[in-house]
């Protein structure tokens, strides 16, 4: 998911305190130290054991505006990472980033792909015991469509009509679409499109995952346990705890101290430090997750072809790899990653070149030019990517400084910032659609190709076998025009204690969506 | 994220203390008590210089000094040069190893103290001047303005340093002149509190009396006849506020509020680099040495004035 | 058989410079006797007071001599033997209750825990002890703190104290210098009482002759940590054999009749001052070569005393100068008011201090303020210069009316009434020179640069009789009678026309309290008129042509200084005249 | 004399004015008087959150919104009202104890900050009972030895610790006792929401050791010098001549005096360890107070920023009006 500001539901509920009755701080604060008198010495309630088949503890950042709403605007790792546990799409993409059927088992268009037919997959439960059916999609699709819902998905399907989704029968729906669109099956293994039960969202969202929350406190820690009712493969874990930390540190010191079982983000550094250390194990998820920095070309000189490209001449990409990343991560070539269906093509590796970008900066007036390069921090690596492009740039004369703020201050003035550090996890069609096209939220740099939309709009009517050529071709505008540094293909690094067995790597660096074959040994 | 001016220290107000630093205090030995001798400031602070302890304290100070000021001088490389592998051990091309991103971290050493020097400087003397206005005006004009002025400092006390810092900092943005001075307003109310406790003793006492019956101008009755009688509280004074000022100051950058990244800087090197803790020991190391050298050679320094503060004037 | 109490060669040294500061005291005392220890500040006097219970200050030691009472050498006592010795055979009376009982326990506690007995014996003792001392003994009393008692209860409840265990010997380091005249002589004669009754010796130590002339029975007089003189009381105060003690006498103004005091010149030496020969010789008029090299001997001389003086009989053989009788100043002509006071109200904090105080001072007059400590003096003084702030009532100056803050004053009203301090330590800036101090007055009144100062200020010195060469001399370097003439110099560099001079020598010692006096006094001289606040009735008799008396913030009597204080009118007035001791007047020619 | 009282100022100095009677109503003024702080501590935190950079409207519903949508919301959540409306608005709210909701998950903000502020005023409060007898311990022993060896280190000790920045010692003691070098107690402090900190026993540790020490290492300087002091007194003088045994001019003599000078001293130690929490919960991952304010800084939710804030800054101000009270008490002895 490309990033994207808006922020989401909990508006409503904010804006009506009416609704839930808040409650009394100072009575809490008396009543706790009461209680507290009262309970000193005791020990601590028995827990209910696990089901059985252990519980895995994941360590995650925290998020203080998390919600059980998988569609809620502005959601965090953490957040997806829970959602991918409890909820399920049409589809998903596996381990090795191919498409697999889950709650659909097959989608036909008509003749134009103008209207798509979904076959929902039989005796698949919700997690409260009652059956998924059709009417459960179309409320789902409805609800996701509705722009009143500022959902996060919303990008990938707003070619559904939303007048034109009904439940043909129990299992199946038809999907309308007010433009024809070729690939729709792909976009729908997007976490941030699953399906719910109809009526349940926003309030109390149930899914079909093989999980369901039993516990849950924003901000702090959720607990899931397996829900036996699962259709597909049931997972050997019997639960899983998610822990939020305020910082990677402090996920490694709670891995170190056998706090956790795994810690699902982790800088180069603390993935280095562990190396070699007894019963920690590193999984490394190599992928196309990109970090790069975006050009905005509504601001000067950035809208100047040849600043951009001379800018991307004077990184240094092997440096990025290996001092910024610690080595994990892979050089890329200033564009999107492909898919294990369509590699990228093989445009030729650029490299860098001080000179000529001297010479670019030259021809555009810009010898002296001066910028900051605006990041938040969020991810591991991006202030060390700002530093390592501004020490490259130095080299050419230019000097950019780096500008740290705060998320909400990166998000309050999304698509303003000239330069700013992004990320992006997700397929090249998805990221099409969410963030190169022109007027996408994700499109912070408001990049508008002719070439490139016409080329989108070509791939969004060709059949499966035409579309691979095309996303080549869109790779190479990308690289010969694009508003993005993309330097490398970044790691996603998993530190986890070794008595965890089953972890598959992903290439889409979600590797805890899979943990049917997940164990914890004691 | 989150600071710690606290630093250990209550850099709050000592109402009853008299000083920040603890006092040992002899009472004089003999009851002939008449120690004869000039009671200038000087010779306060030359006495002071005189016990192990300051020079101790003098010359850590000296040693940071002359790192911070001719540091740059002597680095091997800039300090924002990327020239090697991250985290690359010490010996061979580089002292001290390299630091996350692959910089050297001596060179990092000798230019990271400037910014932070500068800072604390600037904190400590803003807090310590502003604080003297505040708490020797209330001092001196008593009654509305003096529960006026200190009624101000207490609402100014309440906010804990660190919130009133982080407050200050995401409503006004980032920069270090502004973490200097913001790190130097939350000192006021407690430099005031301490200097108007102070100054109370010599504004009632009798020559402050006399300059009063007689018509001297509150302003010359200030600067000429309380101020000369509050200075060793007042170094005592600045000497902490300086250590708390370099706390402060360290812990703000190591959280990310200070310098902004690129520069070389003691307490961000702190943040960067403790990820690497376990297997880079230095680059996390070296800065909290230098750090600490600097803060305890002025805590040793303002201590042994504060002792022989109290041991020469009587004052606990 | 000795004495009760025999102490010889005591001696207490300096751990770091190896000085004495008391040497070799030797003297012996029977039961129920009291012996007076007289000395000036630096005299050694409490160091010796202290040593006689075996105990020196941190910074010093006991390093010779034997302290034996009821045949037991404490000094030569283990640690263990010489705590239980302290509180049953020697007991001591501190000088400043207020801080050397324990402000965080009861009475109860305190006046039991040294007594060794089971706590209900030990509550009915005490109880007894405090009906001895004036003092209730209910519960309620034995509940307080410290803090809860006056200063005289609180002095009584230390001597109490004292006595539960039964103590030969009790040392009582200036316990009444704190107090009032009145309350001193209720514990004087308690004291006498005390020892009669118990059968015990007291050891009293003090600066004041008068108050020692009053409650001892033998008199030993100290100077630069050694016994001078010593004798009966009559024989040393009336038949001194010592320069020393004639030239104390000399100084000691008297409450009942007015003559000149006569200075000691010099400077009392320090203890850290090593020494040859006679330590007085220095300031002493009989001085020979001989006593600048020859320590003497304490032995008996002509007059019945011993003294430690190589001349005894020359000193013994001239006549103690009389001081010449003083006549009533001279109150220059014209009678015109040059300040008066009238109505004034004053109060502190909401609470009214002083009522309706009216009185007028005359040029060239000197007006005296008595009162006992409460009686409003010292706010009043204030008033009068405009330092306090509550306050109502007419002031006129030359003539006419004044407004009361001194803010609003005129500058030729705040140069004319000039105010000297109370305390010469906080008089001066600590951190100004002599110089530099009354330069600043003269820059402020005449617009003088410092250069131009100079002059003045040195005219100013020498007229307070202050070397030049002092000048650039910061006040620690001052002894304190060096200083309160400094800060009478900053008063008259601004060329005033009334002094008020808030008890300006009750901080000082009785010999350089002369000096400051007969200073004042020549001022009175040279035309200045004088409002001089004390309580000390002594000093108002050698120096004032008028008294005001104030009791709790009223004017009880005025009028003449001779007449009020011979034939007091106002019970009060009386009251405080006969409490007020004198050194014994009959002055005997030497044999 | 009417007319006397009407004309005579009162004034106040801060300290009370008699021994005795006295003490109460001045200590009544003084509570008024903190009551009036703590109002405009309200007012100027309001203002100073309220200047925020970024509309709170805005931000919520991010850059797709439209004009309309804004002002709706800025109507729902009273931004449109005046700013002296707004703060009333909230005054009364957190008077009655309803602060509102986060903005950031539209949770009612005393749920979030209740059981925050119960785990860091517990961590303050075990910090505290260990500091407090430690300090005393320590201090009073130190003084005692004076000048020995163990007196000397205390000192050298202390001073390095007053130099030493809380999340350096945090630091320090995370890689010693739990990631790098022993290994025996949790390098986070993860207290599961619904629990109280007290089952989780080894998590407290390493966040109360460092209180403490810091504490400890302050206050312990304090009570060494007051216990000095009090050695030096008349009062123990006053002992030693009655012939008191050491044990008994120790403990009951110079031991309490000293412990009172320090009362004021001790209750600004409290008050910034309270305060303190805030480092060392980040330090630890603590969720407390401290950790509630920096992510709410960090994401911008004011009305959890202003209630952990004002929490914060009245337990800090009732100890330092402890500390004045103490003092007072103090100096009308």
């Amino acid at each position: 998911m490309l990033r994207r500001p808006p922020r989401p539901g909990p508006v409503v509920v904010s804006a009506t305190p009416a609704r839930r009755p808040s409650s009394r701080l100072l009575g809490i604060a008396t009543g706790a130290v009461l209680i507290a008198a009262a309970l000193a010495g005791c020990a601590p309630p028995e827990r209910a054991g696990n089901s059985g088949g252990g519980t895995l503890r994941i360590a995650a950042a925290t998020d203080p505006g998390e919600s059980l709403n998988p569609y809620a605007s502005n959601q965090s790792p953490t957040q997806q990472l829970r959602s991918a546990l409890l909820y399920e799409g049409l589809t998903r993409l596996d381990h090795t980033g191919r498409r697999e059927w889950r709650l659909a088992t097959d989608m036909t268009a008509n003749a134009d792909f103008s209207e798509w037919t979904i076959k929902l997959r039989p005796g698949v439960k919700f997690t409260d015991g009652s059956d998924f059916t059709s009417a459960d999609v179309v409320a789902s699709i409805k609800y996701l469509r509705d722009p009143a819902h500022a959902v996060q998905g919303l990008a990938f399907i707003e070619k559904i009509d939303p007048k034109a989704v009904e439940a043909v029968d129990g299992l199946t729906v038809r999907v309308g679409l007010s433009e024809p669109f070729a690939p729709f099956k792909e976009i729908w293994a997007n976490v941030l499109l699953p399906m719910t039960k109809a009526g349940s969202v926003p309030e109390k969202p149930i899914g079909t995952g093989p999980f369901s929350v039993k516990d849950f406190a924003a901000g702090r820690q959720s607990k899931l346990e397996r829900f036996d009712g699962y259709w597909g493969d049931k997972p050997q874990l019997g639960g899983v705890d998610i822990i939020e930390f305020p910082s990677q540190q402090a996920q490694a010191n709670a891995l170190l101290s056998n706090q956790v079982d795994i810690a699902s983000g982790a800088t180069p550094t603390i993935a280095k430090s562990f190396a070699g250390k007894n019963g920690i194990a590193l999984l490394d998820s190599k992928g196309d997750f990109t970090l790069r920095i975006g050009l905005n070309t509504t601001v000067a000189p950035f809208d100047d072809l040849r600043v951009r490209q001379a800018l991307r001449l004077l990184i240094d990409r092997e440096q990025v790899v290996s001092n910024a990343f610690g080595g994990y991560a892979r050089v890329a070539n200033d564009h999107e990653g492909g898919t294990p269906q369509c590699v990228a093509p093989d445009i030729p590796q650029r490299k860098q070149d001080i000179e000529q970008a001297k010479r670019l900066l030259a021809e555009a007036g810009q010898s002296d030019l001066s910028f900051s390069v605006t990041t938040d921090g969020l991810l591991p690596g991006m202030q060390e990517l700002a530093q390592v492009f501004s020490e490259n740039a130095a080299k050419a004369g230019v000097k950019v400084a780096v500008n740290v703020v705060t998320v909400p201050e990166l998000l309050s003035k999304w698509g303003q910032w000239p330069v700013f550090i992004d990320f992006n996890p997700i397929p090249y069609l998805p990221t099409v659609i969410g963030g190169l096209l022109p007027g996408r939220v994700g499109n912070a740099t408001h990049w508008d190709n002719p070439a490139f939309v016409g080329l989108a709009d070509q791939l969004f009517l060709a059949p499966e076998h035409e579309q691979c050529a095309i996303m080549n071709q869109m790779h190479k505008i990308e690289h010969e025009q694009g508003t993005t540094i993309t330097p490398a293909f970044v790691n996603v690094l998993m530190p986890h204690r070794s008595n965890v067995r089953g972890l598959v790597p992903d290439v889409n660096g979600r590797p805890l969506s899979f943990l049917t074959n997940v164990t914890v040994e004691s | 994220m989150t600071t710690d001016q606290t630093a250990g220290l209550p850099p709050s107000e000592n109402p009853v203390i008299g000083g920040p630093a603890p006092l040992d205090t002899v009472a004089a030995p003999l009851d002939t008590g008449t120690a004869a001798g000039g009671r200038s400031n000087l010779s306060v602070l030359s006495r002071a210089v005189r016990t192990g302890q300051a020079r101790l304290g003098l010359a850590l100070l000296a040693a940071v000094g002359l790192l911070v000021v001719l540091g740059p001088f002597f680095a091997p490389y800039a300090p924002d040069a990327i020239i090697g592998q991250p985290l690359e051990g010490p010996g061979g091309k580089f002292l001290l190893g390299t630091d996350i991103l692959g910089r050297d971290v001596l060179s990092r050493l000798l230019h990271g103290g400037l910014n932070l020097s500068w800072m604390a400087i600037l904190a400590a003397g803003l807090g310590v001047f502003l604080g003297c206005l505040v708490g020797l005006t209330a001092a001196y004009k008593g009654g509305a303005v003096d529960a006026l002025l200190m009624r101000a400092m207490d609402v100014l006390l309440s906010f804990p340093e660190i919130i009133f810092v982080l407050l200050f900092v995401s409503m006004l943005g980032r920069s270090t002149l502004l973490t200097a001075v913001l790190v130097g307003v939350a000192f006021v109310p407690g430099v005031s509190r301490v200097m108007r406790g102070a100054a109370l003793p010599v504004i009632g006492s009798e020559y402050v009396l006399w300059a009063k019956a007689n018509g001297l101008p509150p302003k010359q009755i200030l600067v000429r006849e309380v101020l000369p009688g509050v200075t060793s509280p007042l170094m005592v004074e600045t000497g902490m506020r300086l250590v708390w000022a370099v706390s402060a100051i360290a812990s703000l950058s190591y959280l990310g509020f200070g310098i902004a990244p690129p520069a070389a800087d003691w307490g961000l090197m702190v943040g960067e680099n403790q990820d690497g803790l376990s297997i880079a020991p230095l680059p996390v190391l070296a800065p909290i040495v230098l750090i600490l050298m600097m803060a305890l050679g002025g805590n040793l320094v303002a201590e042994s004035v504060a002792r022989t503060v109290g041991r020469t004037e009587g004052k606990r | 058989m000795g004495k009760e109490v025999e102490v010889s060669g005591v001696t207490v040294t300096v751990d770091a410079t190896g000085n004495d500061i008391v040497q070799d005291i030797c003297f012996e005392l029977g039961r129920g006797e009291v012996m007076g220890v007289v000395g000036e500040s630096g005299s050694g006097k409490s160091t010796l007071a202290l040593a006689l219970l075996g105990y020196a200050r941190k910074g010093a030691t006991i390093t010779g001599g034997r302290v034996v009472i009821d045949g037991v050498d404490l000094l030569a006592l283990p640690e263990g033997q010489l705590r239980r010795a302290r509180g049953s055979k020697v007991a001591f009376v501190p000088q400043d209750p207020a801080t050397a009982l324990n402000p965080s326990l009861s009475l109860a506690t305190q006046l039991t825990e040294g007594l060794r007995l089971p706590k209900r014996e030990a509550l009915a003792r005490v109880r007894g002890l405090l009906e001895t001392v004036g003092l209730p003994s209910d519960d309620a009393f034995l509940k307080r703190h410290p803090r809860q008692l006056s200063g005289g209860q609180q002095q009584r409840v230390a001597i109490a104290m004292a006595i539960a265990a039964g103590p030969r010997l009790i040392v009582l380091d200036e316990p009444t210098t704190g107090l009032d005249v009145s309350t001193q002589a209720r514990v004087l004669e308690m004291v006498r009482d005390l020892c009669r009754e118990h059968d015990m010796a007291a050891i009293y130590v003090s600066h004041d002759l008068a108050v020692v002339a009053d409650v001892a029975d033998y008199v030993t007089v100290m100077y630069g940590g050694e016994v001078v003189e010593s004798g009966t009381d009559r024989d040393v105060l009336i038949r001194a054999a010592h320069p020393y003690t004639r030239a104390l006498l000399a100084a000691v103004p008297s409450a009942t009749h007015r003559h000149r005091l006569v200075p000691i010149p010099g400077r009392a030496p320090g203890a850290d001052e090593s020494r040859h020969g006679c330590v007085f010789a220095p300031r002493c008029d009989y001085a020979v070569a001989e006593c600048g090299t020859t320590r003497p001997e304490l032995v008996p001389g002509p007059s019945g005393t011993s003294a430690r003086c190589l001349r005894t009989d020359e000193v013994a053989r001239t006549p103690r100068v009389l001081p010449r009788p003083h006549e009533t100043h001279v109150v220059a002509a014209g009678g015109q008011d040059l300040f008066s006071v009238s109505g004034l109200n004053a109060g502190y904090g909401g609470r009214q201090i002083i009522f309706d105080v009216s009185f007028g001072l005359d040029r060239g007059e000197c007006l005296a303020l008595v009162g006992e400590s409460g009686s409003g003096k010292t706010t009043m003084s204030r008033c009068l210069v405009g330092l306090h702030e509550e306050q109502e009532g007419v002031l006129t100056f030359e003539g006419r009316p004044i407004p009361a803050p001194a803010g609003e004053r005129s500058k030729e009203t705040r140069r004319g009434v000039q105010y000297v301090f109370q305390n010469p330590y906080g008089s001066l800036n600590p951190h100004r020179s002599v110089e530099s101090s009354l330069v600043v007055p003269l820059q402020h009144y005449f617009g003088m640069s410092a250069r131009e100062g100079r002059k003045r200020v040195r005219e100013a010195l020498e007229r307070v009789e202050i070397p030049s060469r002092l000048a650039d001399r910061y006040p620690a370097q001052l002894s304190g009678g060096q200083r309160q003439r400094v800060a009478i110099a900053r008063a008259l560099v601004c060329e005033p026309k009334l002094l008020i001079c808030d008890e300006v020598t009750s901080a000082l010692d009785v010999s350089v309290q002369a000096s400051v006096v007969e200073l004042l006094r020549s001022l009175l001289a040279d035309g200045l008129s004088m409002v001089f606040v004390t309580h000390n009735l002594a000093v108002v008799r050698s120096i004032a042509d008028r008294v005001v008396v104030l009791s709790q913030g009223r004017v009880v009597e005025s009028g003449a200084t001779d007449a009020v204080l011979t034939a007091p009118s106002h019970p009060y007035t009386q009251s405080l005249i006969a409490a007020t001791l004198d050194v014994p007047e009959a002055i005997e020619p030497a044999v | 004399m009417s007319q006397l009282t009407t004309r005579m100022r009162i004034r106040h100095r801060g300290s009370p004015p008699g021994p005795k009677n006295a003490t109460i109503p001045w200590l009544v003024r003084r509570l008024l008087v903190g009551v009036l702080v703590l109002f405009l501590v309200s007012v100027l935190l309001f203002l100073v959150t309220q200047a925020l950079p970024g509309d709170v409207a805005r931000i919520i519903l991010g850059k797709d919104a439209t004009a309309e949508q804004v002002a709706g919301l800025r109507q729902q959540l009273g931004l449109d009202q005046p700013l002296l409306g707004q703060y009333w608005h909230w005054l009364s709210g957190v008077l009655s104890g309803q602060m509102g909701t986060s903005l950031e998950n539209g949770e009612p903000v005393g749920d979030i900050v209740g059981p925050r502020m119960f785990n860091s005023f517990t961590l303050g409060f075990m910090s505290l009972v260990l500091i407090l007898p430690l300090a005393v311990i320590v201090g009073v022993f130190s003084a005692y030895k004076r000048d020995s060896a163990l007196d000397k280190a205390f000192v050298a000790v202390s001073s390095l610790f007053t130099a030493l920045p809380a999340f350096v010692v945090g630091m320090l003691l995370i890689a010693f006792f739990a990631t790098s070098v022993l290994g025996v107690l949790p390098g986070v402090s993860n207290i599961p929401p619904g629990d109280l900190p007290w089952w989780h026993p080894a998590e407290l540790v390493l966040p109360v050791t460092t209180l403490t020490l810091m504490g400890v290492m302050y206050l312990g300087r304090l009570v060494r010098a007051s216990f000095i002091d009090a050695m030096n007194s008349e009062y123990v003088q006053t002992a030693i001549l009655k012939g008191l045994g050491s044990r008994r001019i120790l403990f009951r003599h110079a031991l309490p005096n000293a412990v009172a000078a320090s009362l004021p001293a001790a209750s600004l130690v409290a008050a910034v360890t309270i305060t303190g929490v805030v480092v060392v919960e980040y330090v630890y991952s603590y969720p407390g107070l401290g950790t509630a304010v920096v992510s709410a800084v960090n994401s911008h939710d004011l009305p959890v920023m202003q209630a952990c804030i004002l929490i914060l800054a009245t337990a800090y101000y009732l100890f330092n009006l402890l500390a004045d009270v103490f003092a007072a008490l103090g100096r009308s002895r």
